[in-house]
């Protein structure tokens, strides 16, 4: 059927809340406003209040409630509005929900979802355009996931619903309204493994969630000039599957990352990193990060434009350790 | 009525009379893509704005919220630097790199513009701080939403302000809703002046759409801030005339509610007021909007004209510039 | 006096007794170096333990501080998982992970054990917005110091619960310092049963030295809590009579003003009152000290001969285990 | 003289607070404890409770109050406990501080120093453990830095108090009762550069703060079988002083990364990613990284050594880039 980024997202926690009777939605305005992207739209009037649950304004109590509830027994949906929020509710992330199980000696356990929307691109400037998932995918005891794709949207949330520690699902809001086919029996998707979006063999172009397009696109450019890239889509920041990249890099001998994180200290440095320590011998050119300048987001169009990584500043990587 | 109240009263409607212009001209330059990212309008709240900032000085300190355009007005901040700042333009007050939510002058003290939610109270509570430890006998004025006080960031602040007898004027602009969440349903005690109370400062709620009544409280609370006795809390009643944002479908009010409210409009009311005091007429009414409207006109086209920033200072004033 | 009455009156001294043998205890293997990190003693605060978790059942919840040791005994922990687990030993209640500051029981419902002040309230909520969700009759009793109620966390958690009228007695021990800063250089209202009232919800202040009185209130605050009147606050006005931990000089008390309070240890004030109702000897008292002695002696042991968690398994149970 | 690295970081903040006004020390139990780790231990009684000033547990407040008095003139030093519990001050240091310069278009600056304890090593488990330097060094609008020797301890402060900008220092727990000689003259010192701390020609060791003894003594250790390490202290996380650490590379062409943080996402990604993003043909061996374990810090006296960094463990992999 056709459908979209937002609505696969909305048709699984719909179908979660509907199979699962342990599930609820908490969040800000996820109600009766139907979610800031309006990705609830409409759950409220179908599951009533106490399983699409309002909250105030209130980051740190409702995302350590969540923790709470799934110690006891409940698979919670949580969404943080956006990351840029989510620094409020980060020493619950981090010193609770990651830790709980490991602190305890593996008695506890915290089946638990947080949701939230991340990335810049919309001029919303310094405070509200963060890509921060990187910090997150540093923290051992949570799965960090970006679903790229519509059916990575709808299939990411019930995978990791049945995980059975926390769970962190990056949905960039460019992409909300990505509209495209999704098979009637979509379901459940793998969330272990990197996935090829493109296939190529004079180069890998390493990426995840809002740049995916970006890359792909830039792929497409280059392929103009007879330069065929490979486009890996990451999916899982944590576990990163770093196998499906090497492999890759084995065949290509040339890699570009692109992050719309900061560069320094980005996502992008890990699996630089780790294709550098464990490809050395493999690389016929330096890996290359396109990533976004270290500046505070600025609102302006223009500038934001040159803040963010953008397909022209991907061809030029991709020649470059082509060239 | 003194001729000096009579002026005071039309200094009082024309500062509402400019904010409601020149969001009403904003609204129009959204919808031509001229301005872009988030927009809060304030029309309905003017009265607070006006009423406020009229019991400040040049020394005292003004902390805003992202639905800032009418404070800033009413702190002596032009149409033009506004404008040209939602334009994303070099002669914005920010040079484009703020857009609505991140309005600055630091020559009048009006630290912005903060779009965290919660997040300028303990900077108030910090040039409170200074302003005391420098013997400085400026007030620091800090607005915030209903929503925010459910933030901790909210109870650390005025913890911290009572504690040390800190000269803020917390100012709680209650418009009922936080984005699409009721009063009702953000808080369990929805009297705020008297939660503000519990930290023992001195605390009261005022009819936020009577902009003399505003004015009269203003003036009272900065007094008492300036004496030393320590902070005061101000809850203003006041509503929202139109959606949280220009993103909001506002599905979530009763329309009959917002009909209500604006058969209290701050503007109207004063005017009939004014007009049954004989301190104003058809003529006057007219100068008053024609003199805003050349403003605005201004405002406009100078924006519409000014230079972007360069791209090459993408960069710049993510720190200091080092001669 | 009942023989029912004496009977509890004997129990609540023998609970008491072995918190404050055990942490005497505890302080020599600190000084023989067989403890480590940071440990906080419970020592004189007895009375809050001993009388609060009477009043819950197994379906209950708790949820605590670094400070949990009288605690996590009152819950029914055995004094050998709670020194195996100090010894970090794999035999240790989080097998050896946690140390003294994260003691957990999953099968008791004792949720720990958290190190991060204010940290441990959103768990409590959770929990039980859980247990009311899936119909539970169980109360929260979650644990606090009179330095956590000056976090952004406290604030959100009590609107929150109150918001939501959920079964949580919110038991704030009020020691009268958060480490070495007194309540009145941290709070500017100064009576904390009073703040907690301006969230709507019921609370009163409890002589937490006279552990007969503890119980008592704790009672009627469990069975309104789980009458559904919604959540209630607790403050139990008690006194630490060793430093914060073993780490701590305490140089920031009056040693008269520790005196003072000795004078109304919980142990000695309820033995004196058993005494002269004629239900203690020094005979009895003399058996309670044997016991617990023998008690703590095999802890001791086992302790000492308990197995080290194996290296090889460091990185078990920062996820479940997977099949 | 002789001295340690608790006096002379305390001698730097005596000198402050004499020889500038603007100056004052702000924290949990800054005052009258002397500081957690004593570091500030006998200031109060020299400048008195303006100036070192106790907070209520607000860790949000304190520092943006920190923020909002630096950008109205004051020099504050704000002191966090420890990094654990930043993350509750996250959104104030990365929405406020890193952000108001460049959102204002250059009209604000926030010459703030915020002062942190870092690191594991003495058995405080997962929550009092972390390393998290590493995140801040991503935030543009911050500079970072981590001393690890008592001139650095010395001149680190004075020269971040005369940065226009946000400086956070991190001083590694294990430090602070490192003794040694300081000059009697000591003071400001550059915080741009990294520094070489030993020479050697056979591979280079990048570490900094509370692991340059650990690398020291591994260079020791391979100095006996006649590899020669050169020991890089990076000094400044951010920015990062990359041209010194090339430089060295580009002698040794192998490189030995060590970092207390969890490997993936750790700062020495980004030093691993620059090094073979620029000097790929400079590298005779893939760079290595010797960092934490990716779990959350056991308490367990052996399991805790097995996941930090150990000299062993620094060998090993000296070796292996050199074998
Ligand atoms: C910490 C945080 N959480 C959520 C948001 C998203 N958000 C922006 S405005 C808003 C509502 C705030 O309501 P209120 O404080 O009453 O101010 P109002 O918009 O009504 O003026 C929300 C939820 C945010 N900006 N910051
Ligand atoms: C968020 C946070 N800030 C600071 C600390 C360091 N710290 C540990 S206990 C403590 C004092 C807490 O006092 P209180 O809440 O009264 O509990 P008490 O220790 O008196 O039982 C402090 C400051 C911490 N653990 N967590
Ligand atoms: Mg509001
Ligand atoms: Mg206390």
């Amino acid at each position: 059927m056709k459908t979209t980024y937002r609505e696969a997202m909305r048709e699984a926690i719909r179908d979660a809340l509907t199979t699962d009777e342990r599930v609820f939605l908490m969040g800000e305005d996820v109600g009766r406003y139907g979610g800031c992207f309006g990705v609830s739209l409409g759950l409220l009037e179908e599951f009533g209040p106490e399983r699409v649950r309002d909250t105030p304004l209130s980051e740190s109590a409702f995302v350590g409630a969540g923790i709470g509830a799934a110690m006891a027994g409940m698979r919670p949906i949580v969404e943080i509005m956006t990351v840029n929020f989510s620094m409020l509710a980060l020493d619950q992330i981090l010193n609770n929900a990651a830790t709980l199980r490991h602190m305890s000696g593996g008695q506890l356990g915290v089946p638990l979802v947080i949701r939230m929307t991340t990335g810049a691109g919309r001029q919303l400037a310094a405070q509200h355009s963060h890509s921060l998932e990187g910090w997150y995918a540093h923290i051992p005891g949570l799965r960090v996931l970006a679903p790229a794709t519509i059916e990575d949207a709808r299939g990411m949330l019930p995978s990791a619903l049945d995980d059975p520690d926390p769970v962190l699902i990056f949905e960039h809001g460019s992409l909300y309204n990505m509209a495209g086919e999704l098979a009637d029996d979509a379901g459940p998707v793998d969330i272990d493994r990197a996935a090829i979006r493109r296939h190529g063999r004079d180069l890998t172009l390493i990426t995840y969630g809002g740049t995916l397009p970006t890359a792909l696109a830039a792929a497409d450019e280059l392929a103009v000039d007879g330069v065929h890239a490979e486009v890996i889509d990451l999916r899982s920041l944590r576990p990163l599957d770093e196998h499906t990249v090497l492999e890759s890099v084995a065949t290509t001998h040339r890699a570009v990352i692109v992050d719309e994180g900061w560069r320094s200290g980005s996502l992008a440095a890990e699996v630089s990193a780790r294709i550098a320590e464990q490809a050395l011998y493999e690389l016929d050119a330096p890996v290359r990060r396109v990533c976004s300048a270290e500046v505070p987001m600025p609102y302006a169009k223009h500038l934001e434009d040159a803040a963010l990584p953008q397909v022209a500043d991907i061809v030029v990587a991709g020649r470059a350790v082509t060239g | 009525m003194t001729e000096l109240e009579a002026k005071l009263r039309t200094e009082l409607l024309t500062g509402m009379v400019r904010i409601r212009r020149f969001e009403e001209r904003c609204v129009e330059l959204y919808s031509a893509s001229k301005i872009r990212g988030f927009m809060h309008l304030y029309i309905g709240e003017e009265a607070v704005a006006a009423g406020l900032l009229r019991a400040l000085g040049p020394e005292d300190a003004v902390v805003s919220t992202y639905r800032e355009h009418g404070l800033a007005l009413a702190r002596g901040l032009g149409m033009d630097v506004l404008l040209a700042e939602m334009f994303g333009k070099r002669t914005g007050c920010s040079r484009g790199r703020g857009g609505s939510m991140h309005i600055f002058d630091a020559s009048r003290r009006f630290y912005g513009g903060n779009a965290i939610v919660g997040g300028g109270l303990p900077l108030a509570v910090g040039l409170a701080l200074a302003d005391r430890m420098r013997d400085r006998p400026a007030v620091t004025a800090c607005l915030f939403g209903d929503g925010a006080v459910a933030e901790g960031e909210f109870h650390e602040c005025m913890n911290l302000a009572a504690l040390w007898r800190l000269p803020v004027m917390f100012c709680c602009e209650n418009n009922r809703y936080a984005m699409g969440t009721a009063l009702s349903r953000e808080h369990a005690e929805t009297d705020l002046a008297l939660r503000a109370s519990s930290y023992g400062m001195r605390s009261w709620a005022v009819d936020g759409m009577d902009v003399e009544l505003v004015a009269d409280a203003a003036r009272r609370a900065a007094d008492t801030v300036r004496a030393g006795a320590g902070p005061c809390f101000l809850e203003l009643r006041t509503y929202r005339f139109r959606a949280h944002s220009l993103y909001d479908p506002d599905r979530y009010r009763d329309k009959a509610e917002i009909e209500r409210w604006k058969e209290r409009d701050p503007i109207t009311q004063l005017a009939a007021r004014m007009r049954a005091d004989g301190q104003l007429d058809d003529t006057v009414l007219a100068e008053i909007d024609a003199d805003v409207a050349a403003e605005l006109d201004r405002a406009v086209a100078a924006a519409e004209e000014a230079p972007l920033e360069p791209v090459e200072d993408l960069t710049r004033h993510v720190y200091a510039d080092r001669g």
